[in-house]
Order: C-alpha cells, then sequence, then structure tokens
C-alpha cells in the first residue's frame, strides 16, 4: 500500500459514496457530503489567505524587501469591519465595507455588461441579410434578425403583449424555445463525457488496485 | 443619515469603476479600487468559516437532526485548515495530497451527476404537449442526434441541421437574451450606485 | 498579419541574399505615444524591407539621459510592433533596431522619437459612453417619472403570480421555503437583484408564518440575506419568528455547494424552492434534486447557457430579464416600474439600431451611401 | 399494453439513471468497438495520405497542445504515432506549445515500447521553442540551428533518426495537432505554402469548422476533429493492425453514442406514453 493507492481508494470510495445519493439519499452520502463541505471550506479559507491576503494585502502593506506602506490599513480595516457583523453592536460598520464591494461590483459590470451582452450583440447582428449570396442565406440571415427583434420584444413589460406587439413577442419566444432545446441538446456531450471521465477512472484506476483488470 | 455614508462609498465605487473603463488616465485609480475591492471581500470568507462552524457545533450540542455528521464536517474543516497553515499547501504536503485525491473526485462526481440529470430532465420536460413545445424538443432531439456518428448513419445531413440551428435560431435566441439581460443590469447598477435601490444594506432607517 | 505574410513571402524567395544593415533593412520605422493608456508608452511600429534576408533577431536601444545607446528588448524578427513601457510622462525618448545576423550587430537603423502621455478619453469607447449615458438618462427620467406619481402598467411574469401560491403551498403543508440565491458574490448583479427578490419572498413568508431557508455561497451574500430577511421580518411585525441560523453559509466550492443544498433539499423536504441568481454547471443538479422532492420551483437568471435547464426542470423560469424586474413586479414600487419603463425604451433604442443597421447594410451593397450608414452603426456599437 | 406504455410514461427516474450508468460503463469496460462508418471525409484522407507514403518516410509531429484538450488530442496523438510507426515511418517530434513535449513523449514512448521502436533511431522528440510562425520558418532553413539538441539535451546531429533530415523540405509530410495558437494556421502558411510539404493535422471539435476551408483548397490533406477523428482514426488504424494497443477514443465515442440513443429513446418513449394517455383522456384539445 503507497499513498498512491491510498489516494486511489479514497476519491472511488468518496466518489462511490455521492453517486448512491441517484439511488436515495442514505448515511454514505451524508458522510460524504458533510465531509465536502467542511473540506472545501476549508481549502478556500487557506485558498483566500494564501493567494489573496498574503500576496495582495499584507505584502503590499509590508513588504517583504522591508518598510510600511500606510495606505493598505484603509482595505485591512474595512475587511476587519466586515467581521464586526459578529458583535451586534458594532454590525453596522460593515455596510461601510458591503457598501465598497456592492459599488465596485456595480460599476464593473455596468461597463462590462454594455460592452460584451449588449452592444457586441448588437455589433454582431448588423449584418447585410444578402451575406453568403444563396437563397438559403437570405433565409438564415432574415431569420437571425427577425429572431433577435422578437426576442426582444418579448421581454417588454410596460406595454401589454397585444396586437402587433404580441404576435411578435410570440414569435420571441417560440424563438427562445427552440434555442433552449439545441442549447440543452448541445450540453449533453459534454455531460456525458464527464460521466466517461469518472467511470474510467473507476474502472481502469481503482479496479487494477484489487487486480481486476479489465 | 446612518445609510449616508455607506450610499456615498457606492457611489464613489460605482463612479470610479464607469470612469477608469473611459479615461485611460484613471485606470491605475480603477486598478486599486478591484484590489481594494478583493481584499476587503476576501476577509468576509471569515465570517462564513464561523458560521459554518457555529452552526455545526450548535446542532451536536442541541442533538439536531443529522448531528452526527456535523463532526464530519468540523473535521474535514480542520484538516484542511490546520494542514494548510503548518504544513504547507505546496504538491505533496498533506493539504494538497488531500486536495487531489479527495475534494478533486468529489467535484467531478458531483458535476458528473449532470449526466443522470440531463437524461431525466429530457425524458420528463421533452413532451410535445404543444407545438412550441414541440419545437423545443425537436432542436434538442436535432442537436443531439447531430452530436454523435449515428445522427449521419441515419442521414448525412443531420450534422449539418445541427450546426445550422446552432448557428441561427440559437444564436438569435442567446443574443436576444444577452441584450434583455443586460439592460437589467444596467438599470440595476444604475439604482445602486445612485442610491435608488438600497434595500441590501438591510435595516429600516 | 497579412502584410508580415506577404512581406515573409517575398523575404523566402530572396534567400540566400546577404545580411544587410538597418538602413536598408528596416523601413517606415516610428514611434508614438501609447494611445489610450495612462500614459507612460511609447508604440515603435516598423516593417522589413522586402528583398532582404529576415536578421535573427533585432534589439530594440533606448537612448539614455546621458546620450548613450541601451538595450530594452531582444524581439523576434518579425515581430514588427513593440511598446515601452514604465515611462516618464512628457519626455521625449529616442530608439533605434539594430538587426543581428549569426550574433553580430549590423549598422542600426534611422532614429525615432516621441513623447509619452496619458489620455483622457478612450478613443475606442466614445460610442459606447455615449449610448450608456443615453441609457442612463432615458432610465433616470422614467424612475422620477415613476416617482412622480405617473401611471405606470407591468406585464403578467407567470413565475411571479406564482409566488404567493408557492409560499402558500408551504405552509399548508407546514413545510419550508428554500430559498437559493445563486453562487456567485455580492459584486454579481444578478445576486443584488436576488437579494431585493429575497426580501419580497421573506415578507411573505413572514406573513404566512413558514420557515425560510437560505443556504449560501458566499460569506458576504450569507450576511447581506441575514440583513434583508430580519428587515423584512421586522417590517411585517413578526421579528420573533425570524431565524438568523436558517441563513447559512456552506462552501465557496462550486460543487460541494450543490452537494450541501442536493442534502437540505432531500432533509428538509421544501414545499417550495427559488432558485433566483447566477448559477453555473450546478443548475441542473439542484432543479432536478427539487423536482424529486416534489417542490414547486420558481428558478431565475440571466445566464444564457442555464436557463434550458431549468425550463425543462422547474415549474416556472424567469428568463434573462425577467429576473431583474422581479423586485418592480412584486413590490409595485412606483420608482422601480419606472426603471423597468425606461429599460424597455433601451431595448427598443437597440431594435431600432438594428433594424436600421440591416436594412442599410443590407441596401448599401447596392448603394453606397446606406452602405455608410451601416458603417456608422457599427463604429458605435463596436468597443474596444 | 396500452397501460403498460402509459406506466412507461412515469417511470421512476432511478429507472433512467440505472441505464444511463449502463450505457457508459459496458462500453468502456468492454472496450465496445462500435462500428464508426468510415466515410470518405478528411480523417480518411489523413489516414489514405499517410498510407501513400514508402516505409522509411521522415513526419514530423508537432504536439501544439495541453492538457486541457488532452481527452481530445491525446488519442490521435496515439493512433498517429501508431500507425507511422506500424509502416516504418521515421517520427520527428515537437511542440510548439511547452506543455506538449510530454504530452507528445507520452503517447511516442508507449506506442514505441509496444511496437519495439527505438528513440533516436525510429523517433525523437525535439522539444519545445518559442516563437510560433517564426520559429517554423527558421526551420525551413536549418532545423539544427533552431533545435541543436533534443528535449532531453542530446544533441541531435548524431541521432540515426536525423539522417538526411535538416530542414522543413526534407520531411514528407508535417502533422499538427492543435488546439489553438500556434498551430494548424502557422504550419500550413509557414510551412505547407511555402516549402509545398503536405499538411495534415487534428484538433479539438470546437475549431475544426475553420480548418474546413484549408481541406478544400488542398492546402491541408487531412484533419481529425474531436473525438470523433480520434475515434476513426483508431478505428482505420486498427482495420489494419489487429495486435495494435487499444485505444480510448473508440470507447469513449461508443459510449457517448449509447448514451445519446438512450436519452432519446427515453424522449421517444416518455412521448408515447404522453400521447396514449392524452388520446384517452379524451385529448386535451
Amino acid at each position: 500500500m503507497n499513498w498512491e493507492v491510498i489516494g486511489i481508494w479514497l476519491g472511488a470510495l468518496l466518489s462511490l459514496s455521492l453517486y448512491s445519493f441517484l439511488y436515495k439519499d442514505n448515511p454514505f452520502y451524508k458522510f460524504a457530503e458533510h465531509l465536502f463541505v467542511g473540506m472545501s471550506a476549508g481549502y478556500w479559507v487557506i485558498y483566500t489567505i494564501m493567494n489573496v491576503l498574503v500576496p495582495n494585502w499584507w505584502q503590499n502593506m509590508v513588504p517583504p524587501s522591508g518598510g510600511f506602506q500606510p495606505i493598505w490599513i484603509i482595505p485591512g480595516v474595512l475587511g476587519l469591519f466586515m467581521l464586526f457583523r459578529l458583535i451586534p453592536k458594532l454590525s453596522s460598520y460593515s455596510r461601510l465595507s458591503l457598501a465598497l464591494i456592492v459599488g465596485t461590483g456595480a460599476g464593473l459590470s455596468m461597463t462590462a455588461m454594455l460592452q460584451t451582452n449588449a452592444l457586441a450583440q448588437v455589433h454582431g447582428t448588423i449584418i447585410s441579410l444578402g451575406t453568403g449570396g444563396g437563397w438559403f442565406d437570405w433565409v438564415s440571415n432574415i431569420i437571425m434578425v427577425t429572431g433577435v427583434v422578437c426576442g426582444l420584444v418579448y421581454f417588454f413589460f410596460s406595454k401589454p403583449h397585444e396586437g402587433v406587439m404580441g404576435g411578435a413577442a410570440n414569435v420571441g419566444i417560440t424563438l427562445l424555445m427552440v434555442a433552449f432545446g439545441a442549447s440543452f441538446g448541445y450540453t449533453v456531450m459534454a455531460r456525458i463525457s464527464l460521466l466517461i471521465g469518472q467511470t474510467q477512472f473507476l474502472l481502469f484506476d481503482w479496479l487494477p488496485t484489487m487486480g481486476i483488470n479489465l | 443619515m446612518r445609510l449616508a455614508i455607506p450610499l456615498t462609498i457606492t457611489f464613489v465605487a460605482g463612479m470610479i469603476m464607469i470612469l477608469q473603463f473611459f479615461v485611460p488616465a484613471t485606470q491605475s485609480l480603477g486598478e486599486s479600487l478591484q484590489e481594494w475591492y478583493m481584499i476587503v471581500a476576501s476577509f468576509a470568507i471569515f465570517l462564513g468559516a464561523m458560521n459554518l462552524i457555529t452552526v455545526h457545533v450548535h446542532k451536536i450540542r442541541f442533538r439536531a437532526k443529522n448531528w452526527k455528521y456535523s463532526p464530519v464536517t468540523i473535521a474535514g474543516f480542520a484538516a484542511m485548515v490546520l494542514t494548510g497553515l503548518f504544513m504547507g499547501i505546496e504538491t505533496g504536503r498533506p493539504f494538497d495530497f488531500m486536495f487531489t485525491t479527495m475534494m478533486v473526485p468529489m467535484g467531478a462526481t458531483m458535476f458528473s451527476l449532470l449526466a443522470f440529470f440531463v437524461a431525466s430532465a429530457a425524458f420528463r420536460a421533452f413532451r410535445a404537449s404543444n407545438w412550441r413545445a414541440t419545437l423545443l424538443l425537436a432542436s434538442a432531439f436535432i442537436v443531439m442526434l447531430g452530436r454523435v456518428p449515428i445522427g449521419s448513419m441515419i442521414w448525412n445531413r443531420i450534422p449539418l441541421v445541427s450546426e445550422w440551428i446552432m448557428q441561427v435560431p440559437n444564436l438569435a435566441g442567446q443574443r436576444a437574451v444577452m441584450i434583455g439581460a443586460a439592460m437589467g443590469m444596467v438599470a440595476t447598477s444604475l439604482r445602486m450606485i445612485f442610491g435608488i435601490e438600497r434595500s441590501y444594506l438591510g435595516g429600516t432607517d | 498579419m497579412m502584410k508580415t505574410l506577404v512581406v515573409l513571402s517575398l523575404l523566402l524567395t530572396a534567400g540566400g541574399a546577404l545580411a544587410q544593415g538597418g538602413e536598408g533593412l528596416i523601413e517606415c520605422f516610428t514611434a508614438q505615444d501609447a494611445p489610450n493608456d495612462a500614459g507612460g508608452g511609447i508604440d515603435l511600429v516598423w516593417t522589413l524591407s522586402l528583398d532582404a534576408v529576415p536578421p535573427d533577431s533585432i534589439v530594440l536601444e533606448r537612448k539614455d539621459g546621458d546620450g548613450g545607446w541601451h538595450s530594452i528588448a531582444a524581439l523576434a524578427p518579425l515581430s514588427g510592433r513593440k511598446t515601452d513601457n514604465e515611462l516618464e510622462n512628457g519626455v521625449e525618448y529616442s530608439y533605434r533596431l539594430v538587426p543581428y545576423y549569426g550574433g553580430i550587430a549590423q549598422e542600426p537603423s534611422a532614429e525615432v522619437s516621441a513623447v509619452p502621455g496619458k489620455q483622457w478619453i478612450h478613443s475606442g469607447r466614445v460610442g459606447m459612453l455615449v449610448i450608456l449615458t443615453l441609457i442612463c438618462i432615458i432610465i433616470m427620467y422614467f424612475i422620477e417619472q415613476g416617482k412622480r406619481g405617473k401611471e405606470l402598467f407591468i406585464r403578467r411574469i407567470a413565475g411571479l403570480t406564482a409566488v404567493e401560491d408557492a409560499v402558500g403551498r408551504a405552509t399548508e403543508m407546514g413545510r419550508p421555503v428554500l430559498y437559493i440565491p445563486g453562487i456567485m458574490d455580492m459584486d454579481d448583479i444578478q445576486t443584488i437583484a436576488s437579494m431585493v427578490i429575497l426580501g419580497r419572498v421573506a415578507a411573505r413568508t413572514a406573513e404566512y408564518g413558514s420557515p425560510l431557508v437560505v443556504p449560501t455561497c458566499r460569506s458576504v451574500v450569507m450576511s447581506v440575506a441575514q440583513e434583508v430577511v430580519k428587515a423584512s421580518y421586522i417590517q411585517a411585525g413578526r421579528p420573533d419568528a425570524f431565524i438568523k441560523e436558517n441563513i447559512s453559509y456552506l462552501t465557496d466550492d462550486q460543487f460541494g455547494y450543490a452537494a450541501g443544498v442536493d442534502g437540505i433539499m432531500v432533509r428538509e423536504r421544501p414545499a417550495a424552492i427559488f432558485m433566483l441568481g447566477t448559477f453555473y454547471a450546478e443548475s441542473l443538479i439542484l432543479a432536478e434534486t427539487g423536482r424529486s422532492v416534489g417542490a414547486i420551483q420558481i428558478a431565475g437568471t440571466a445566464m444564457p447557457s442555464q436557463i434550458p435547464f431549468f425550463v425543462a426542470a422547474c415549474d416556472y423560469t424567469l428568463i434573462g430579464e425577467e429576473l431583474f424586474a422581479a423586485s418592480a413586479y412584486l413590490s409595485k414600487e412606483p420608482k422601480l416600474l419606472g426603471s423597468l419603463r425606461g429599460q424597455d425604451v433601451a431595448k427598443l433604442f437597440f431594435m431600432v439600431v438594428i433594424t436600421l443597421g440591416v436594412i442599410a447594410a443590407t441596401v448599401g451593397e447596392a448603394w453606397e451611401p446606406a452602405a455608410r450608414v451601416a458603417e456608422f452603426l457599427r463604429t458605435i456599437t463596436n468597443v474596444e | 399494453m396500452a397501460k403498460f406504455i402509459e406506466k412507461l410514461g412515469t417511470v421512476d427516474r432511478r429507472v433512467i439513471f440505472l441505464l444511463m450508468a449502463l450505457a457508459v460503463i459496458l462500453p468502456l469496460a468492454f472496450r465496445m468497438n462500435l462500428p464508426i462508418p468510415i466515410e470518405e471525409g478528411p480523417s480518411k484522407d489523413l489516414y489514405d495520405a499517410i498510407e501513400a507514403l514508402p516505409p522509411g518516410s521522415r513526419v514530423l509531429l508537432s504536439f501544439d497542445y495541453d492538457p486541457s484538450t488532452m481527452p481530445e488530442l491525446q488519442p490521435m496523438a496515439v493512433a498517429l504515432a501508431q500507425h507511422l510507426m506500424t509502416k516504418d515511418i521515421k517520427i520527428v517530434s515537437m511542440a510548439l506549445w511547452p506543455m506538449g513535449v510530454s504530452l507528445g513523449n507520452e503517447a511516442l514512448t508507449m506506442v514505441g515500447d509496444s511496437l519495439g521502436r527505438e528513440e533516436y533511431v525510429d523517433w525523437v522528440n525535439l522539444g519545445y521553442k518559442t516563437g510560433g510562425g517564426v520559429l517554423i520558418v527558421r526551420m525551413g532553413s536549418n532545423i539544427q540551428t533552431v533545435f541543436p539538441n533534443d528535449y532531453d539535451g542530446n544533441p541531435i546531429a548524431d541521432m540515426p533518426v536525423m539522417e538526411g533530415v535538416n530542414k522543413l523540405g526534407d520531411f514528407d509530410m508535417i502533422i499538427s495537432l492543435s488546439a489553438g495558437d500556434p498551430g494548424i494556421p502557422a504550419w500550413v502558411m509557414m510551412a505547407g505554402d511555402r516549402f509545398n510539404i503536405p499538411i495534415g493535422g487534428g484538433c479539438t471539435a470546437v475549431s475544426a469548422p475553420q480548418f474546413y476551408p484549408y481541406l478544400g483548397t488542398g492546402q491541408m490533406v487531412g484533419l481529425l476533429g474531436g473525438l470523433k477523428g480520434a475515434a476513426d482514426y483508431e478505428t482505420m488504424v486498427r482495420l489494419e493492425e489487429d495486435d495494435a494497443a487499444p485505444g480510448t477514443a473508440t470507447p469513449g465515442m461508443a459510449a457517448q453514442s449509447v448514451a445519446h440513443l438512450v436519452i432519446m429513446l427515453f424522449i421517444i418513449i416518455g412521448n408515447i406514453a404522453y400521447l396514449s394517455t392524452k388520446q384517452k383522456k379524451g385529448g386535451l384539445r
């Protein structure tokens, strides 16, 4: 028994315990689940300390080369404010830290979303219907453009979906359904690949440790 | 006016992030703010960790349902934190060993459960109950066929049809969702930055 | 790229020519302030002569204050461009290139110079700035309108009409309501939207008296959720019914979280499950397990890749923007309805841009002025 | 019968789970070779092009990928190595991606050992050098100045496998297993077009369509796309050689196909059951 074999066994037993959930909830699953939650929470604590707090904060404030950068006290203090949640009397200080997080996030996503999710998509849709040349390309391009416009009509909230609006919204939601179906079907292969990967681990890494070679 | 200071911070932080996108001269300001934000958010992980431990200690103390598993969570947490802090996180150390031999396979297993759930969801949901549902069913079916050799055995054009569905109706649908959602996000961000939406700060004052 | 290729292929046909000095070899060597940066950068661009053998490498040199030349970078022969960074703004810098053949330096190129500076506006983002300002003004205008009490309509959103029923059903069955706010942190707008909806859902559970369980994947989300739910319970006059322990943190790990929530679902058997926020691959793991315990499920996300799974496994799905409309729908607050109206107008704007652009581009294949309109619309929607 | 069909519509989902598990486990465990129809196509073209090379030819095999695309590209590396080595073609390998070196070595060593081919005599791994397109151009005039040693630091000058190979033009074919940039486009433009060497390749399923134009113009002799391409190639190599080492792409593809079939079968059953229930109830419209 060496460490590699122990590792394979740990991985295999825990995997099988989690798979047992497919049959029904049971003590093996409960054990693996509780272990997974605990271990991963611990992992992320260490990860955060080692990969964010030490290099991005502590080593900026107290550089290993010597000296002290007082400006870095501010994020440290705001970080500590976050922990004041634990002390009811001081918990309202945490709002300051929260405000920083939410504000930065809001500003960042406002520009990022407008750029990649809106403008880039609009830009990509401004095509000539004749692109490609053949009648089939005409049909495809018309479906594409109508699809985007009608899909947007479906997302209108302040007007009732009646008349022309209603018709367009109907075309829109129909097209969305086709898109969802396609997207679902497309993902199936990737999901099965994951299962194939795990099955190969169990069949070709774990079984051989018991002398079973398929 | 206890909300005034937090709302000001939100406003200033949000504005800096928008500004640095359009004004190259302020890029370094934006970068520092993002770094600060990352540090502040990282501190919060201790809050969560404390909560997790408290909840499970609580469960054990009051013998709540399934309390017998709570020590497992605490032990798992302690094992990772203690080995990580005191024995290092480099390859080959206990922390790394537990990560690669236990956490990675568990994550992969949970991920692979999707293969089963995709099957059961497809079985139950893809019913031709009306024409719209039939379209959803048909597009899923054709795209699935187009991904495996069986598809081209049935009709050699199936992969092409599936490709077309992905490139035309699917792309159009995705774009509509993305543009719409972007408007929702811009409006929500705007309401946060200008303090119109403030319920996330809690409190009624 | 194309240019390099042409140069390259011509170069190769001329194989066997002799090594050349920088003067004959390097053409069009220019230096200019790097655009759209915070200063401190100079862009250097050059092409190689068409009738020379490419050198093994090229060394870029910068003139120091004392007038001597110092090597600052050794470059691949065909690279053709380099940005020198971390310079002082407002100071003039001079550069030259020295080609090397087989380790032997040749005659250097002519000298070029430039002054780095910072820019106050990103030239590739002006169009976006105009559009963003426009959208913000529109939305703010309608929010004002709403505040002033203008009557605003909102269409029916099936998933949100069901919120009341779902909570009511949970109360009847004496089972809890489970609320899953996605796996992203508070900086994600969908999480924020989810927190706002959580406030409304909590108001209902407070009213009906069924327990509300909120497992979170992020510490900050946990603490915000506690605040939001507590505020709702206080507002509903039921502060006693608020149980802080029901809003707990599990783990930051995506699948660890999924495993934990699956466990909660099968053991607590919630009668109603809300999944609103940012979801990734775990969406279907949660939704199928929720389905198996017989809960009414209301999901909502703006992640295009996950919507299909929610549509397949949940009773109601808020698609994309519907998630952001939820807080307005549930509260019927005038300023939120106004904001929604503003979003609609912004979408109308994009629809017009798309329609105009497509027509112009199509007509433009035959009629030049229309092509220019299409080009203009493409330019303003292009962001660097 | 009608009742049975209706029952099928509400079958316990664990039955589906079980069938899915079997659909994946059985093909893998029994190394199922679902007949993969070998039609005319880019995979077959590549096979035929290699088939047409006389023994003793020299092929440059470039491993331009990293572990993230290994599931798709590694089986190709193995199958190609197998085909080349059984045909007594000398392999000179290299990598435009740093991580490609060890992945390539894994494939070559495994196949080489099983077929009794010797490193430095029948194959060699030159290793990785940065530079992409420029590197290729320089190899066009002299390989030894670019790669004086192989990945292990052994001088390549006196290796039997390098005999008569001084520049790219001395190769009879170049094959790039490419996960992105630099990869196939660089080889086609910098080596294929320039020195008239046939270029073959393998890539991920996602990126395959972007290379179809090269096939149309003859700039590439053949292409393996994704797991499907890898499985095609394994099948073709196996037809030639019975005792060949087992591949992973074919059973993987078989498992994929069977699992897809199971899901589609369930969708069909679900709909039959649904429609028959609806009819019996007098239909909901």
